[in-house]
């Protein structure tokens, strides 16, 4: 079949090229999640501190993070961080163009635009926090760093698990629109393969597969950490008749 | 900064936001009914039930929506069988195929987040209910939705929101929409960074308005956890 | 600037003017003349793919010195880059499904030529009159969509699609009648439709699209524009133009003066 | 109507893991009988209610309240109730307050009370919080009924639990330490709200550690070791001479403390 | 080395809203002192517990533990310490057993009772765990070490509450009714450790219902009434004749329900 022989890995075979992509879209997404992780914590931290400062700055980070579309953010750290390399490689006597990688580019787009997401998912799961297990834990004296370490990060991470899958599933498909910047993820390559030989379902439908495989074992991977999470929680409220 | 250009950019985008409130809210009312049946599913207890929600579930939130909706526009007319059934007048809409593929996609996710909600029910809570006979449909309205929905609402919020992000995409199905008209200006003007501004200052109002919605409604199903009122007698 | 090297984006994925082969490699009559071109004005070309949507701002940040991506000499583009002389020009015709009654309209197979603005053809008011409150398809912002709206917007429903690719999925569909387009795409897209698809009506040549398509090219970088207009108008000259679209096209789109 | 035998308990089993907690338990109950079942810590007393309440399955044995049986199904070595129809019925004949109180924390105390009398019983509203309201006044939290569960103190929920169970007027009430949070002069006054429910006929099963009411207010004594019922008998007999050594090393604190 | 102020509380207030819920409380406790406080539920007992280990801030008065002052700043109307390292410092000589246990939930027993003297003292890791099992053995539920604190009963969880904070080694111990869910037995167990506490010099401060352990354990008795002490005294004194006529009442129900 002549679909088959698209997908091979032959010389006319496009099946190389696709799992080439799909690794790119892995790996921008992987990226994009640390980069989110940190920048998470951090506002997080500052929405939860109380100083009025600090919270005005968390907010004004989730709302606009989260409420201006996604390419556009993109396209601001793709020009407008090329642009800002540029003139400071002129500034220090280094003529012509200075960009940032498009791998470098569209990760830190889609990790700024993550982190938004996670701030609330680990703001939520900090509130979910029994409040007087943290008291238990500051009357025998742990000071803040410790209290976090010990008893907020363990129980922020397991209530966060089910919020982090979901924000890795929208970065692995924020990941798709990196495409602006030229980098051959997933669904640029699938729309490149499709263009190319007109065969729109077939590679719309390849890449789709491609992406649910990486959801597969994405969700593996959080479903085993919830289940490891959550050994100390009584059955869920649904569990019994 | 060119003012005359942003004015006439901001008012062509605006005449789209009519477009994109439909999409949104159509979406949303049908996707959270759906959602509400994929749930049910998901909880059931029954194998099969359950396993068609997971496979649901895992289908419409582990792709990526373009595609979806490209399948759903473009890829069901190529069937004779729903371009000759009583289906293909609606199918035929461009707006019902969009509708129809948010509402799907999101439905997915809410899902998702509704069944987190009701994990987070404590059990001691629900076995209180069920111990003064509440069980069934009784029990899921008076106990486990109100307190299940309390916790999702700030991760319904964010669904919400991306619902209104997704609506985007819906030029790709020839409904034009906010971004859809403005990615449409920037191909006749290249001015992209101007027009995106602009488009980008709709959707953040409007998410705005729809964050403080959803804030204030938080606030206001919280009562139980914050300091005590003050008694009206001392 | 001296110009000995310069980098070169298309998009990779509009066969037949250009296209990724499965091993990563671009094709299409586009790469094979910027060969040719790159060689005459002594400049050593590296092409990239880049994505359609980004180009012309990726340009003007410098991520790019030369665009050759099928782009049309428009008016509102050269507010923002420079183009050099047009490489190609190409017809324009109306598509639909081969057993539509509005198959075979009248002036299939006829060549008419227009101007900007033109009013009172003939051969387009007989269209008129057959395309009545049908549906046609267009690709959104081109000159082809000014076009149909100038002309049938009173009298069809005009739906606009952000790329021809859908635009002739849904004509396959039946959920339009008509699409309008470049007719060297059409004549590719039908292959790919397995014969299901026709031209109908006239084709149109002339002013009215503009100068054709050309090699976009930053404002600043006269000199580099200078250098492939002189390129261009030798390999327009000895035929090179020519034999390439023979190849990709099965036409010449080398725009006649 | 005394003599009618209000719940029924036969051989009741269960097991966590491997863990056998309940290992044949009987028990019966008339009207107006009061029970008070004593025992150690961790010997499967709250098990023990939460089974006949359905809130755990027995994984052996029978139950009848007021004279009807649950019916169960076996499947595949699972255990579960036959119609969720009938253990809502039966629910709603039970009361339950539970050791950890459980109130529902999106509710006030009122609305708390009144959710079973509204909602399962389909009661008209207003005779729902005028007997509400009563109730709460009756143990002492009247003031507090539009506070929420998070702002009462220790005492004042458990009080607030008592109403709520108590507003679904049921035949039967299983009592988790339904005074362990309160102060003598509180225990005091819920003891007697206890024994004017046992005059009117109410049948009553209390998880205790107050020696004073299993000996002055309940009419038999259970008490439970390893999942078993050790002895059981009339309060006077067993706090008097004919007791077994393991019940009287259980009392000791209280027999000799004092 | 009796005759060291331990602990010393002046003056203490603490509002909700509008509702005064200490409204001047003082207290000295020295070394090996055990003090009961008694009081009717609501009456403020947890607040004034949670008051001195900083849980809540008062909003006036004074507190030094171990002789050292805890400095507060007065901003804006509002109170809160001065230095969090102080308060760190003063806490990890203070226990406090909670009366809804706050167990977390996350870690097994053992390891809630290892969790502070391994992180907050320092101390190695195989000393920690040889006492927390020496501790667990104490209390009762040695055999629960490896398991979860949902998966325990009430008196279980209760005790590991306490082992967790003896494994601390405070200086003074805050016990906010630490025998509640406890049966007669393991009452007279745990009061029997409490007691070995005292001897060995421990402070503590005890919520109690517990009458019993307040007449024969403790040697001072504290009865708060609606947010102040309204009287206090020997344990003799106070269940003697000279008690005041609230206390009597108070504790009628044990002075004659029995
Ligand atoms: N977070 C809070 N918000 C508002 N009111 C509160 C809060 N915590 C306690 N109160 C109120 O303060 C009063 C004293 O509560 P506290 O918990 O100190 O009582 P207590 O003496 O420990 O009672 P008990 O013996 O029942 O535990 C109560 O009336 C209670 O309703
Ligand atoms: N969900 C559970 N999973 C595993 N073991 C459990 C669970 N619930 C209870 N147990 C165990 O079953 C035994 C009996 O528990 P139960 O709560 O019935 O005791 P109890 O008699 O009510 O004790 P207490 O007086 O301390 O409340 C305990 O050893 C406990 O650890
Ligand atoms: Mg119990
Ligand atoms: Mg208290």
């Amino acid at each position: 079949m002549a679909s088959l022989e698209l997908l091979g890995f032959g010389s006319t075979g496009w099946g190389a090229l696709l799992i080439l992509a799909a690794l790119m879209t892995l790996a921008v997404t992987a990226t994009a999640l640390a980069i989110g992780a940190v920048l998470g914590a951090i506002v997080a931290g500052a929405k939860l501190s109380g100083n009025p400062l600090l919270v005005a700055f968390g907010n004004v980070y989730t709302t606009v993070f989260r409420g201006v579309p996604e390419l556009l953010i993109i396209y601001l750290i793709y020009f407008g961080g090329s642009s800002a390399v540029t003139s400071i490689g002129k500034a220090m006597g280094y003529e012509g163009f200075l960009g940032l990688p498009s791998f470098a580019a569209g990760a830190l787009a889609v990790g700024i635009i993550s982190g938004s997401y996670q701030a609330e998912v680990f703001r939520g799961a900090y509130l979910a926090i029994a409040k007087g297990e943290l008291e238990a834990a500051s009357a025998i004296g742990m000071h803040r760093g410790m209290r976090f370490r010990r008893i907020i990060i363990p129980q922020v991470l397991r209530f966060a698990i089910p919020g982090l899958g979901n924000v890795w599933q929208l970065s692995l498909k924020d990941s798709a629109l990196v495409s602006v910047t030229g980098l051959a993820e997933l669904m640029r390559t699938s729309q490149v393969a499709a263009g190319s030989t007109r065969q729109y379902f077939l590679f719309f439908i390849v890449g789709g597969c491609l992406y649910l495989i990486l959801t597969s074992l994405s969700d593996r991977i959080f479903n085993g950490a919830e289940r490891r999470a959550n050994r100390s929680m009584p059955a869920s409220a649904m569990g019994q008749a | 900064m060119d003012f005359t250009f942003l004015a006439s950019t901001m008012l062509t985008l605006l005449k789209a936001v009519p477009t994109t409130l439909i999409l949104f809210s159509l979406s949303i009312f049908f996707g959270g009914l759906l959602a509400l049946v994929i749930v049910t599913m998901r909880v059931s207890g029954n194998r099969y039930l359950s396993g068609f929600a997971k496979g649901y579930i895992f289908v419409f939130r582990g792709s990526p929506l373009l595609i979806q909706m490209f399948l759903v526009f473009y890829g069901l007319g190529q069937f004779g069988v729903i371009r000759y059934s009583f289906l293909w007048p609606f199918l035929r809409e461009p707006m019902v195929c969009a509708v129809l593929s948010l509402a799907l996609c999101t439905a997915g996710y809410t899902a998702e987040i509704f069944r987190g909600g009701i994990r987070a029910v404590s059990p001691k809570e629900i076995e209180a209910a069920r111990s003064i006979g509440m069980s069934g449909f009784l029990m899921v309205r008076r106990i486990l939705a109100p307190i299940a929905f309390r916790h999702a609402l700030p991760a319904y919020s964010t669904e919400i929101v991306l619902m209104m992000k997704s609506t985007a995409l819906a030029s790709l199905v020839t409904v034009w929409e906010v971004t859809g008209v403005a990615q449409r200006l920037i191909s006749q003007t290249y001015r992209t960074m101007e027009v995106f501004l602009c488009a980008a200052i709709i959707y953040l109002v409007l998410n705005f308005i729809i964050l403080q919605g959803m804030a204030l409604l938080e606030y206001s199903l919280s009562r139980h956890r914050r300091a005590a009122p003050q008694p009206l007698k001392a | 600037k001296d110009w000995t090297k310069a980098t070169i984006t298309l998009e990779g994925a509009y066969a037949p003017w250009n296209l990724t082969n499965a091993d990563g490699t671009l094709g299409g009559f586009e790469p094979e003349l910027a060969k040719v071109l790159c060689e005459r004005a002594k400049i050593e070309c590296t092409l990239v793919a880049s994505d359609w949507d980004g180009m012309i701002p990726a340009l003007n940040a410098g991520k790019f010195d030369v665009i050759m991506d099928a782009l049309s000499i428009t008016d509102e583009r050269k507010q923002v880059i420079d183009f050099t002389i047009p490489y190609a020009a190409t017809p324009a015709a109306f598509a639909t499904a081969k057993d539509s009654p509005l198959a075979k309209a009248a002036g299939t197979g006829a060549t008419i030529k227009m101007t900007p603005g033109q009013t009172g053809v003939k051969e387009i008011d007989a269209l008129k009159e057959a395309f009545k409150g049908k549906t046609i398809g267009i690709q959104a912002a081109t000159v082809y969509a000014k076009f149909v709206y100038d002309n049938f917007g009173d009298i069809a429903e005009i739906r606009e699609y952000k790329t021809g690719a859908d635009r002739d999925l849904d004509l396959q569909n039946g959920r339009i009648d008509l699409g309008f387009d470049d007719a060297v795409y059409f004549a590719n897209a039908f292959q790919a439709a397995n014969g299901a698809l026709d031209f109908t009506g006239p084709e149109i040549i002339g002013p009215i699209w503009g100068e054709g398509e050309g090699l976009g090219i930053r404002k600043a970088d006269t000199d580099l524009r200078d250098k492939f207009n002189v390129a261009i108008k030798s390999a327009l000259a000895d035929g090179t133009v020519k034999d390439l679209s023979m190849k990709w096209f099965k036409v010449d789109v080398s725009p006649q003066q | 109507m005394p003599g009618v035998t209000r719940l029924s308990v036969r051989n009741i089993r269960k097991s966590f893991g491997t863990h056998e907690v309940l290992r044949g338990i009987s028990l019966d109950a008339e009207d107006g009988d009061v029970i008070s079942l004593l025992g150690a810590s961790g010997s499967g007393k709250s098990t023990f209610l939460r089974c006949i309440n359905l809130l755990e399955t027995a994984s052996d044995g029978e139950i009848w309240v007021d004279g009807e049986h649950i019916e169960m199904v076996h499947k595949n070595g699972k255990t579960r109730p036959a119609s969720q129809k009938q253990v809502d019925h039966i629910r709603s004949e039970l009361g339950m307050v539970f050791q950890s109180f459980n109130l529902w924390s999106h509710m006030t105390i009122l609305q708390n009370v009144i959710e079973g009398p509204i909602h399962v019983l389909k009661r008209p509203r207003a005779d729902c919080v005028a007997e509400a309201e009563a109730l709460l006044e009756k143990v002492g939290i009247a003031d507090k009924r539009h506070a929420y569960p998070a702002h009462l103190s220790g005492g004042q929920q458990q009080r607030a639990a008592i109403a709520r169970a108590l507003a679904m007027k049921p035949k039967v009430m299983l009592f988790d330490e339904p005074t362990s949070a309160l102060d003598p002069e509180l225990v005091g006054e819920v003891l007697r709200v206890m024994r004017a429910l046992a005059e009117e006929g109410m049948t009553m099963l209390v998880v205790t550690h107050e020696m004073s009411f299993a000996r002055n207010v309940s009419n038999r004594v259970v008490f439970m070791r390893e999942g078993l019922v050790e002895s059981s008998g009339k309060p006077d007999e067993m706090f008097g001479s004919g007791t077994s050594p393991a019940f009287r090393q259980f009392i000791g604190h209280f027999g000799t403390g004092q």
